[in-house]
């Protein structure tokens, strides 16, 4: 079931509390457990109920993008940095459709506007991310290890050209203004409360389908493919097209928090696309433990909280909030390496 | 194979008493796999042991426990009579060569480069190329492909080559991990004949594992024989050749049992 | 070895002037072997001999460079792995490779579950899998360790649950490379009664071995590879009793 | 997966070279000009790249991995040199010398001092001389050393007093080195006294020029300033595989393990170095002045030529050091087989330590170039490793040659790209050549044998 990783352990601390004081390696699932959790119920109250509902919905939207990329990751071992690209799939698309902001562009004349209603145009952007993942996972299907890094560099490099330059849909880097809030008849989720409960409401989607697909006989087939894809053919299965399908459907998720996203911010440009964001997410689930969704949501808490968390500290200038957060996590990502390559609550060693 | 006058640069060590090289109840454990257990084995001066046995019986251990490339879990192994504790890159500076299984010879450099990293550590071109041209001359088809990348030759070459390198130390005692496996009948003959020649002439100590073991009972002095990890026989290579010691090992039927701790 | 087309029911297993190469090097050169159907076939030779060569090459594991293979009267150019369940054969391998990081009952139900792409997603793990994982790893002996990583066992634990692995797929050749290297007696007892036990199923087992000890105890057959090529093949006693496997053993 | 060339394939690669050279050809007779801009841009971006892909060649056919610090070792060099050269650059407006960062990269150089010390000095003189003296001279030493470079860092005005004699000193050493060396190679592989002695005559006439001219002249503050920022780039790099790397390797065989650590290296120092000298990209002055010449109705400038020979003098140095070495047959050696080369007597671990500092330093050379040709941000090694990386696997993984080729085509296929397509494409060019290459020939042009 989804009970988190060191539930067992809670259990037993609490009938003999003596060995909650013995940090031994095996409990720093636990630890990292508590302390995550711990840390963002005081944030809550410190911050207050206004700011930690704004929060839900970053929230929402990074636990999205984590567990997809987590699937890919944790289920096929393929190291992929280019996750963004799919995010910017999904947000563009949404962002496209749901526009009615009229932009005249000196070179291509007007471009249309469609203005759809948001839940209309969020299975698109779901199927455009499915589609391109289609087409570049029959391309990368052949490249493993370190190349497959590199190619997937690649795929993030060029989908932020792509957005940046393809000014006749993307509008380049003026970006896209007014993007459709989510709405149902007259009911406009405009709020940050109701936002975060549209981020939640999809988060659990994400959240089922992955456990649907990784408890199922599929993901068994998944995490055999990972550890030995040689042997995993001699007993019949086609580990290229196993994990071509775990590719479009991790791509699938991505898309759809990257609409969530860009109706979120309702403004969305290229430099929410950088390929330094695909790092960050790929840190992020590095950082939560490969091949488990709690651990994906759990190192979603704490990089969201990190951020919100270094602006409590004094001697740290506001402007370099997003810099120190960075350090944190290249050097935790180091550190993880070394001593846990499987993350803190992970269930698969890179 | 032709005689070659050995006016060689390499210098014969001179003989002495008791054991050189040995190994004083060792063990190595890989994880829980033990591969060899309390193995007391050695050679003296100048003198050609051999180290026989089946497959995985724990022979190419023996020499990697030397080396320092298998973790040594019980024993000690002796060099001139005290404890060898060098790391892996030291030990030949000490004067043990070890030409590893398989051929090992640096595929992306030429033969005669292959053969300066024998003695690299020398820092010293003279007597580098002195002993370069030492060896080429006791290995005549290495002096013909001296300017080819070591890809290029064939697999005996390939193994004279290795075994060059591995006297480019100037070595006293010199380590040979199975030398002819993989090699032609003909090139096998080629190969002890110059083992053989390099005991015989630089009074060189050779510690060999082998599995084909009539080629090489005919050069060795002294012969060991290991199965599943334990010495089953020392002695003379007449004493194994008199005995059935070596049919009842290969052909199982010896019983006896290999362990595998939990 | 070509054997006319009567006797050919007799054979499960053909290859003819099967050839791999490395390089320069000939592996396995022109062979030709029948593998008699039911009972254990035992593939013996000095290292280097091609039979472990053979095995991968009999499961699809390495391409076939010339030669066909007949599988049941089926005759194959080129044998994909992911096609050997179809055609009724697995293997083990010789250095254990297991799913490393998933737990051992995990290893077996790999093996069970469906093979229907989309059908998977929807397949829980049912109480029929359950039992029949159960059952086989009962028979390695290993049920209690169900819950380990497969990466956590010993080495005589991973050889057993490798061969439990293959058996849990219902086929009729098992191909085991080295099945009783390294075991310790008790292992080996184990191993030799689940050999036992597929022979009087009805399977046909062939296995690579180097202890002549268990050959002679456990094979029904015998194939002698030298060089990549055959040697001798027939019954295990006949065999081992001539001067050139003897000789091939230990050199010339 | 890495299947050798088909002949078929061959075939097709050099039709479509054919086809590419033959176009460009076509547009370069049409256009003369604008051929020799494109093809001057392309080959100064491209040394840029080359260098870059030499740095990652050189660590990858050694220990095979790709070393992703290189991406911050590049913009480590550019900021080097910014940093010890802002005061004049910018006047009193913005001071970045800071105590604290002086402090680090000393204590990093002592670090890495002592250790190199320990790994060679130690093991050699240990039989011959007191353990204890040794390890307390080698102590001290390191501690100068990491003192020295405080020093250097803290003035970085008087830069010419400080490092220029030390610099010409390194100068001279490596020409006595190389000197003899050749005149070695000369004489059929033997040496003679009379070379030495000519070696060192000519090393230290060299030196003692050189010394003059830089601590006289105080325009050499900056091509002294490159030298800095290179050494301390690769002492990072060296600290960075001393003190993770090692360790890695002994734990796990997976590639991925080191590549996600650098990945966070990478990460770490980006950041560290847009905390410290903000993310705006700042112009790092043409050395040469920026006044182009007009050579065959193209302006090119200068410093084009100058990056297009640091690459190619990098690249025949480092060639020259890897084949007629000892250092170097050790360095291919470790690539071809690291036990059997242990076993031979190599001390691995600190030649593929030199191999690491000696990588980065080019990284933080291609750098440097890329930064005085456009301008300097904090994330600017990002891009740079990858183009870097594409380089190295289209030339050819783990080939030096394959590297420079790599690195000059991609400089003039992007170049020659935007010719016909807009300029703000070029990554995407470069990028699609990069996965055209793999999927139809994955070992690159020039593959390792």
């Amino acid at each position: 079931m989804m009970r988190p990783p060191g539930w067992q352990r809670i259990t037993t601390v609490l009938r003999n509390p003596r060995e909650a004081l013995t940090l031994s390696r095996g409990n720093i699932e636990l630890w990292a457990n508590l302390l995550i959790i711990l840390c963002a119920l005081v944030f809550m109250v410190l911050k207050g109920a206004t700011f930690a509902v704004t929060l839900g919905t970053v929230f929402g939207i990074w636990a999205m993008l984590s567990i997809s990329l987590n699937l890919v990751v944790g289920y096929t071992g393929l190291l992929s940095v280019g996750h963004i690209g799919f995010f910017g799939l999904g947000a563009y698309t949404v962002a496209i459709l749901t526009s009615t902001t009229a932009y005249e562009n000196l070179r291509t004349g007007e471009i249309p506007t469609f203005g759809w209603p948001f839940f209309a145009a969020l299975p698109v952007a779901v199927l455009v991310a499915g589609l391109v993942a289609l087409l570049v996972g029959i391309a990368f299907n052949r490249f493993r290890d370190d190349i497959y890094v590199l190619v997937s560099f690649g795929f993030a490099i060029i989908s932020f050209n792509v957005f940046l330059n393809f000014r006749a849909l993307t509008r380049g880097a003026f970006g896209i203004h007014d993007v459709a809030r989510p709405q149902i008849g007259n009911w406009v989720f405009d709020t940050e409360l109701e936002l975060m409960l549209v981020s939640l409401v999809l988060l659990a989607i994400v959240v089922g389908i992955s456990w649907f697909i990784v408890s199922s006989s599929f993901g068994r087939v998944l995490k055999a493919i990972r550890e030995d894809e040689q042997v995993a053919e001699v007993f019949g299965y086609r580990a290229t097209h196993y994990k071509l399908a775990v590719w479009v459907i991790s791509a699938m998720m991505t898309g759809l928090a990257g609409g969530m996203f860009s109706s979120w911010t309702t403004f969305i440009d290229p430099n929410s696309f950088i390929l330094l964001e695909s790092i960050l997410l790929v840190s992020i689930v590095i950082l939560g433990g490969l091949a488990t969704i709690w651990g994906s949501l759990l190192g979603a808490l704490a990089f969201v909280l990190l951020e919100e968390g270094m602006r409590f500290l004094p001697f740290l200038p506001q402007e370099y909030v997003g810099q120190a957060r960075q350090v944190v996590l290249g050097v935790l990502l180091v550190v993880l390496m070394m001593f846990r390559p499987q993350g803190l609550v992970g269930r698969f060693k890179l | 194979m032709e005689q070659h006058s050995s006016t060689t640069e390499i210098r014969p060590h001179t003989a002495s008493e008791g054991m050189t090289l040995e190994l004083r109840d060792v063990s190595v454990h890989f994880g829980a796999v033990a591969a060899l257990q309390n193995v007391s084995l050695g050679v003296t001066t100048g003198e050609l042991a051999a180290v026989m046995g089946p497959n995985g019986a724990g022979k190419s251990t023996v020499l990697k426990a030397i080396m320092g490339l298998a973790p040594v879990t019980g024993g000690q192994v002796f060099w001139r009579g005290a404890p060898l504790m060098a790391a892996t890159h030291e030990i030949v500076k000490q004067g043990i060569s070890f030409v590893p299984q398989g051929r090992r010879v640096f595929t992306h450099l030429s033969v005669s480069e292959n053969l300066e990293l024998g003695c690299l550590y020398l820092n010293d071109r003279a007597e580098q190329q002195r002993r370069l041209d030492s060896v080429l001359e006791l290995f005549p088809v290495l002096y013909d492909k001296r300017r080819d990348m070591a890809s290029q030759m064939s697999g005996g070459q390939q193994q004279m080559l290795a075994l060059g390198r591995g006297l480019m130390a100037n070595p006293e005692a010199l380590l040979l991990d199975e030398p002819t496996l993989g090699l032609a009948p003909i090139i096998v003959k080629e190969v002890f004949e110059k083992v053989h020649e390099i005991n015989e002439k630089l009074q060189t100590t050779i510690f060999v594992v082998e599995h084909n073991i009539n080629g090489v009972l005919d050069i060795a002095n002294r012969a060991y024989v290991l199965d599943k990890g334990r010495l089953v026989h020392s002695g003379t290579p007449q004493s194994v050749q008199e005995t059935n010691i070596l049919t009842d090992v290969f052909l199982g039927r010896l019983g006896g049992e290999s362990e595998d701790e939990l | 070895m070509s054997e006319s087309p009567g006797q050919r029911d007799n054979y499960i297993l053909e290859t003819l002037d099967i050839s791999k190469h490395f390089g320069g090097v000939s592996a396995v050169d022109g062979l030709s072997i029948s593998i008699p159907r039911r009972g254990v076939t035992s593939i013996v030779g000095p290292n280097g001999s091609g039979k472990s060569t053979l095995i991968n090459l009999l499961s699809g594991t390495l391409p076939l460079d010339e030669g066909i293979v007949v599988i049941d009267g089926k005759r194959l150019r080129t044998i994909h792995a992911y096609e050997t369940p179809d055609h009724s054969i697995t293997r083990t391998f010789q250095e254990v490779r297991l799913f490393d990081q998933i737990s051992v009952l995990d290893n077996i139900l790999v093996v069970l579950t469906t093979r229907k792409f989309w059908a998977a997603v929807f397949e829980r793990t049912n109480r029929q899998y359950r039992a029949r994982a159960q059952e086989i790893l009962e028979q390695v002996g290993m049920w209690e360790k169900r819950d380990a990583l497969a990466m956590d066992l010993s080495y005589g634990q991973r050889k057993l649950l490798e061969i439990g692995r293959a058996m849990a797929l219902n086929v009729n050749i098992y191909l085991l490379d080295e099945p009783f290297a390294g075991l310790f007696p008790q292992m080996l007892e184990r191993v030799k009664v689940l050999l036992k036990g597929m022979r009087e199923q009805g399977r046909t087992i062939i296995f690579v071995s180097h202890n002549m000890e268990i050959v002679r105890e456990m094979a029904d057959h015998l194939i002698v590879l030298d060089g990549g090529k055959l040697l001798l093949a027939g019954e295990v006693e006949d065999v081992l009793n001539q001067p050139e496997v003897i000789s091939a053993y230990l050199g010339t | 997966m890495l299947n050798y060339f088909s002949r078929k394939e061959r075939l097709i690669a050099f039709l479509l070279v054919a086809i590419v050279l033959i176009y460009i050809g076509w547009r370069s007779i049409s256009s003369p000009e604008q051929a020799m801009q494109f093809g001057f841009n392309g080959l100064s971006v491209g040394a840029v790249y080359a260098l870059m892909a030499i740095g990652f060649t050189l660590v990858y056919s050694t220990v095979w991995f790709f070393d992703l610090y290189y991406g911050a070792a590049a913009a480590l060099g550019a900021y080097g040199v910014f940093y010890l050269r802002s005061q004049e650059w910018l006047g009193g407006q913005y001071q970045v010398n800071t105590p604290v960062v002086n402090i680090i990269l000393a204590l990093v150089v002592a670090g890495v001092a002592a250790w190199v010390l320990h790994a060679i000095l130690y093991s050699r003189l240990r039989e011959r001389v007191d353990p204890t003296t040794l390890r307390i001279v080698g102590g001290l030493l390191a501690i100068a050393l990491g003192a020295y470079t405080g020093l250097v860092l803290t003035f970085p005005s008087h830069l010419h007093v400080t490092f220029g004699p030390v610099a010409a000193l390194i100068v001279g050493v490596a020409a006595i080195w190389g000197l003899r060396l050749l005149f070695e190679r000369l004489n059929g592989g033997r040496g003679h006294l009379a070379f030495q002695a000519i070696a060192v005559l000519i090393g230290a006439a060299l030196a003692i020029y050189i010394g003059i001219f830089l601590v006289n002249s105080p325009g050499s503050k900056l091509y002294l300033s490159w030298a800095v920022s290179c050494l301390i780039a690769g002492t990072v790099g060296l600290a960075l595989y001393r003190g993770l790397y090692v360790r890695m390797r002994q734990r796990s065989r997976s590639p991925l393990i080191m590549l996600v650590a650098s990945l966070g290296i990478l990460l770490a120092l980006t950041a560290c170095i847009s905390i410290v000298f903000q993310s705006a990209p700042r112009p790092l002055p043409d050395p040469f002045g920026s006044v182009p010449w007009t050579i065959g109705g193209a302006n090119i400038k200068g410093f084009n030529f100058f990056a297009i020979g640091v690459a190619i003098v990098g690249f025949l140095a480092l060639l020259s050091v890897l084949k007629w070495t000892s250092f170097g047959r050790a360095v291919r050696a470790i690539g071809d087989d690291e036990e059997v080369a242990r076993v031979v007597g190599i001390n691995t671990t600190v030649i593929i330590a030199i191999v690491f500092f000696v990588g980065a330093a080019f990284a933080a050379m291609a750098g440097i170039l890329s930064g005085h040709d456009t301008a300097i941000q904090p994330r600017m090694g990002l891009l740079l490793m990858l183009k870097g990386w594409i380089a190295s696997v289209v030339g050819g993984i783990g080939n030096l040659y394959g590297a420079i080729l790599g690195g000059f085509m991609l400089g003039l296929i992007e170049q020659f790209a935007i010719w016909d397509l807009a300029g703000e494409w070029k990554d995407v060019v470069a990028f699609g050549l990069l996965i055209l290459f793999l999927s139809f020939w994955p070992r690159g042009l020039l593959p390792r044998k």
